[in-house]
């Protein structure tokens, strides 16, 4: 059962391939790229219980906390044409709600 | 009382398989979305449906299946910051898209009667 | 290789030749696009693809260090490097292709060849799986304590190894500070405005309240990130990680204060001169390490003088001092490539440096 | 905000203890071994570390430590799943019905909570439902994607939104000093 999930999965992961490779936008590209991601770490939880080694899920947890931060980037490359500004105004100390 | 907890120890490696094959269906299913919609705002939303209810349900069975463990606790956060980080990604890539002027198609979307291949719409 | 498809397909063959076919098929495609932004992409999904291809080879600690590159930095910094160059790749002339292709073709059947000798992967009489390996699996619970053999070979077995590579670490931080400079921020502060200005929005577009929602999400996670890269740092010896990758994951976290309030930001709170002092206090600490050990009687790098009554406990605290020394670099070090790279827009008058 | 010295260095010693115990049981769920002294004392370590961090970057307020309200969230978040999984069936059904008939909008939503939490959480909630996307947020208005057009009902992004302004902890009198 945890194997026909795997192999589901991984179906899964290779339409968002097609969907990367295809296009047409780049915005398509980013879409597929970040869904390919989330995939991944369902799969590396999937496969976690199919090897039996919980490490797997480590990386998981891994690329759940840290996917997005690629996409910001992305976003700031697309609007900005760079990386160095900021995106958001610092809330000094004594700002707080 | 203790029977019961037993039966339901016994169905839940069911439980938790049927809940992991669907959640992996629905996966798939969004993926497959994600090919067939015609544009780019549209397929924003087939890629939600993996990134909420198939995150869901994925892990929600493999928590069955782990039963009350650290394990499940770490499912569980993935769970969490999946659900904490997907949907702000998903709104840089429309917010990115949509400030560079890329246009929504609007209106009625029909895809065509006769032919329904999954993705040769684009 | 051969004896591999004569066994019957077996589920975890169906995996790998999956992931296997996607690498290939994602290789040939940064290969073809021209489009310097899809080549980063698909080398996002490309480390993806490697990352949960290497958990079904049950290599999680390779596995963890490509997703720790993988997930953030590595799109971060080819971001910023295409900042710096053209966005499209340029065409080359035909000729090369030929000559390129010569190289390529000789170099596969080379390869090609000499995996007729390798063993077949598992083989239990293969090199890897005999001699020193076996010994490092037997002997390292009672040598040092630590479960993960990964991390026991790497930090101490082989600790030599890794000093090395700390410090090749440590020479590509310098290396690109040499090629890009660091920003320094005393220069900068002088013009921030005309910095900013270049760009085609205008202000309240860059600063407003667009970004409530990457802002509001980027805070709550740093620090998560950070106790998650510490908990990747302390618990090398358990599971897979160790420095290097806490070291990588804690520059993300920077990095993403970055992205969300600018380099600016990051730059007042961790200064580049702290980002280039801790580079070399890295090095310092590995090697400090090893210089106690002598101190101590002992040889360089052997860790059982740390605690003479317990020889395993002292490798203990011993790969974790080293370890703490990777972080320092490491982080350091991404800081340093990712200061580097940003500071240096095109915009910006190149006089300065 | 008129806040005397002596209560602001309180709030935030506030904020620096619920971001140090929500990392430290942060640390102790990953973590798993709680026999070794060394271990548990690192994670201290690090938790306060990580509060240091947050200070050093100068975010450590409620956006950056919003855990002593998460009992809130907890009381929003089984209804946001209910509504995420009426969204997702609607979704899928559209994804596989053979012919396809989508209605896509863009529509702006007026209705907002007051604070960024708030919004930050009414935005990731409209994302969260399959079917609409938060697109753009704005200082007054949020402009939303949606595949179809029942989706669009404004009582229904209203009723989110009280929901999300609740759930990120804010008192109907409470007029927040978030950015404007």
């Amino acid at each position: 059962m945890i194997f026909t999930a795997a192999l589901l999965l991984m179906a899964g992961m290779t339409l968002m391939l097609v969907r990367l490779l295809r296009g047409p936008e780049l915005y398509d590209r980013v879409l597929a790229v970040n869904s390919f991601g989330t995939k991944t770490v369902l799969f590396l939880c999937v496969f976690a219980f199919l090897i039996g080694r919980p490490d797997a899920v480590d990386i998981a947890l891994l690329y759940a906390l840290m996917n997005f931060i690629a996409t910001i980037a992305i976003l700031k490359f697309f609007r900005y044409r760079t990386l160095d500004i900021a995106l958001s105004k610092m809330q000094r100390r004594g700002d707080h709600t | 009382m203790s029977e019961f907890l037993q039966a339901l120890d016994i169905i839940r490696p069911y439980v938790a398989g049927a809940v992991l094959i669907l959640g992996a269906v629905i996966v798939f299913l969004g993926a497959s979305g994600v090919l067939r919609l015609p544009d780019f705002y549209s397929r924003l939303h087939a890629a939600g449906v993996t990134d909420t209810l198939g995150t869901l349900l994925v892990l929600l069975g493999l928590i069955l299946f782990s039963g009350f463990t650290l394990l499940s606790a770490k499912l569980a956060l993935v769970g969490m910051f999946l659900l904490l980080t997907s949907p702000t990604a998903t709104h840089a890539v429309a917010n990115a898209a949509h400030k560079s002027g890329l246009k929504p198609l609007l209106g009625t979307w029909r895809s065509q009667p006769p032919k329904d291949e999954p993705g040769n719409n684009t | 290789m051969s004896t591999d498809f004569l066994t019957p397909l077996d589920a975890f063959t169906i995996i790998d030749l999956v992931f296997m076919t996607m690498l290939v098929v994602v290789g040939i495609a940064i290969v073809r696009l021209k489009d310097l932004f899809a080549v980063v992409m698909l080398s996002g999904v490309y480390s993806l693809v490697a990352a949960a291809w290497f958990v079904s080879l049950d290599a999680v600690d390779v596995a963890f260090t490509e997703a720790a590159v993988g997930a953030g930095i590595s799109t971060v910094l080819m971001l910023g490097a295409m900042l710096l160059t053209a966005r499209e790749a340029a065409p080359t002339k035909p000729i090369r292709h030929w000559v390129a292709l010569l190289v390529v073709c000789a170099t596969g059947a080379a390869l090609l060849y000499a995996t007729v000798d390798m063993p077949s992967f598992g083989d239990p009489l293969s090199a890897p799986n005999a001699y020193v390996g076996l010994e490092y699996l037997k002997r390292t619970g009672a040598d040092t304590g630590v479960p993960n053999v990964v991390s026991a070979v790497l930090a101490s077995y082989r600790g030599y190894d890794t000093f090395g590579e700390t410090t090749v670490i440590l020479t590509a931080g310098l290396g690109v500070i040499l090629i890009l400079g660091m920003g320094s921020p005393l220069r900068k502060k002088k013009k921030p405005a005309p910095a900013k200005t270049k760009t085609n929005t205008n202000k309240d577009e860059i600063i407003g309240a667009h970004h409530v929602v990457l802002r509001v999400v980027s805070k709550m996670m740093i620090p998560i990130i950070i106790i998650y890269a510490a908990y990747v740092q302390f618990h090398g010896d358990f599971g897979p990680g160790g420095g290097f990758q806490a070291g990588l994951i804690i520059a993300s976290a920077i990095i993403l204060y970055a992205l969300i309030f600018g380099v600016e930001a990051a730059k007042e709170a961790v200064p580049p001169s702290l980002v280039r002092l801790g580079a070399a206090l890295g090095v310092l600490i590995y090697g400090g390490v090893g210089v106690i050990n002598l101190l101590l009687g002992g040889k360089f790098l052997e860790y059982n003088v740390l605690n003479p009554t317990h020889p395993a406990h002292g490798q203990e605290l011993g790969i974790m001092f080293v370890e703490i020394g990777v972080l320092v670099t490491v982080a350091s070090v991404m800081l340093i490539i990712f200061y580097g790279f940003t500071s240096r827009q095109p915009d910006i008058s190149d006089k300065d440096w | 905000m008129n806040v005397s010295n002596e209560s602001r260095i309180g709030v935030f010693m506030g904020y620096a203890l619920s971001l140090t115990t929500a990392m430290a049981v942060l640390w102790l769920v990953l973590s798993g071994h709680y026999d070794s002294t060394l271990l548990l004392g690192l994670g201290a370590g690090s938790a306060v570390f990580a509060s240091f961090m947050a200070w050093r970057l100068h975010i450590l307020d409620v956006e950056t430590s919003p855990y002593h309200r998460l009992w809130r969230f907890v009381l929003y978040w089984p209804w946001l799943l209910m509504e995420v999984i009426k969204t997702n069936i609607t979704v899928i059904r559209t994804i596989l019905s053979p012919d396809m008939v989508l209605t896509p909008r863009m529509v702006r939503v007026k209705t907002l909570p007051d604070t960024d939490m708030g919004r930050a959480l009414f935005a990731n909630s409209i994302t969260l439902t399959p079917g609409t996307v938060s697109v753009d947020l704005d200082s007054d208005e949020i402009i939303v994607h949606a595949l179809l057009k029942e989706m669009t009902d404004k009582a229904g992004f209203a009723d989110m939104a009280a929901r999300s302004a609740r759930a990120s902890g804010e008192k109907p009198a409470d007029k927040a000093g978030g950015m404007k």
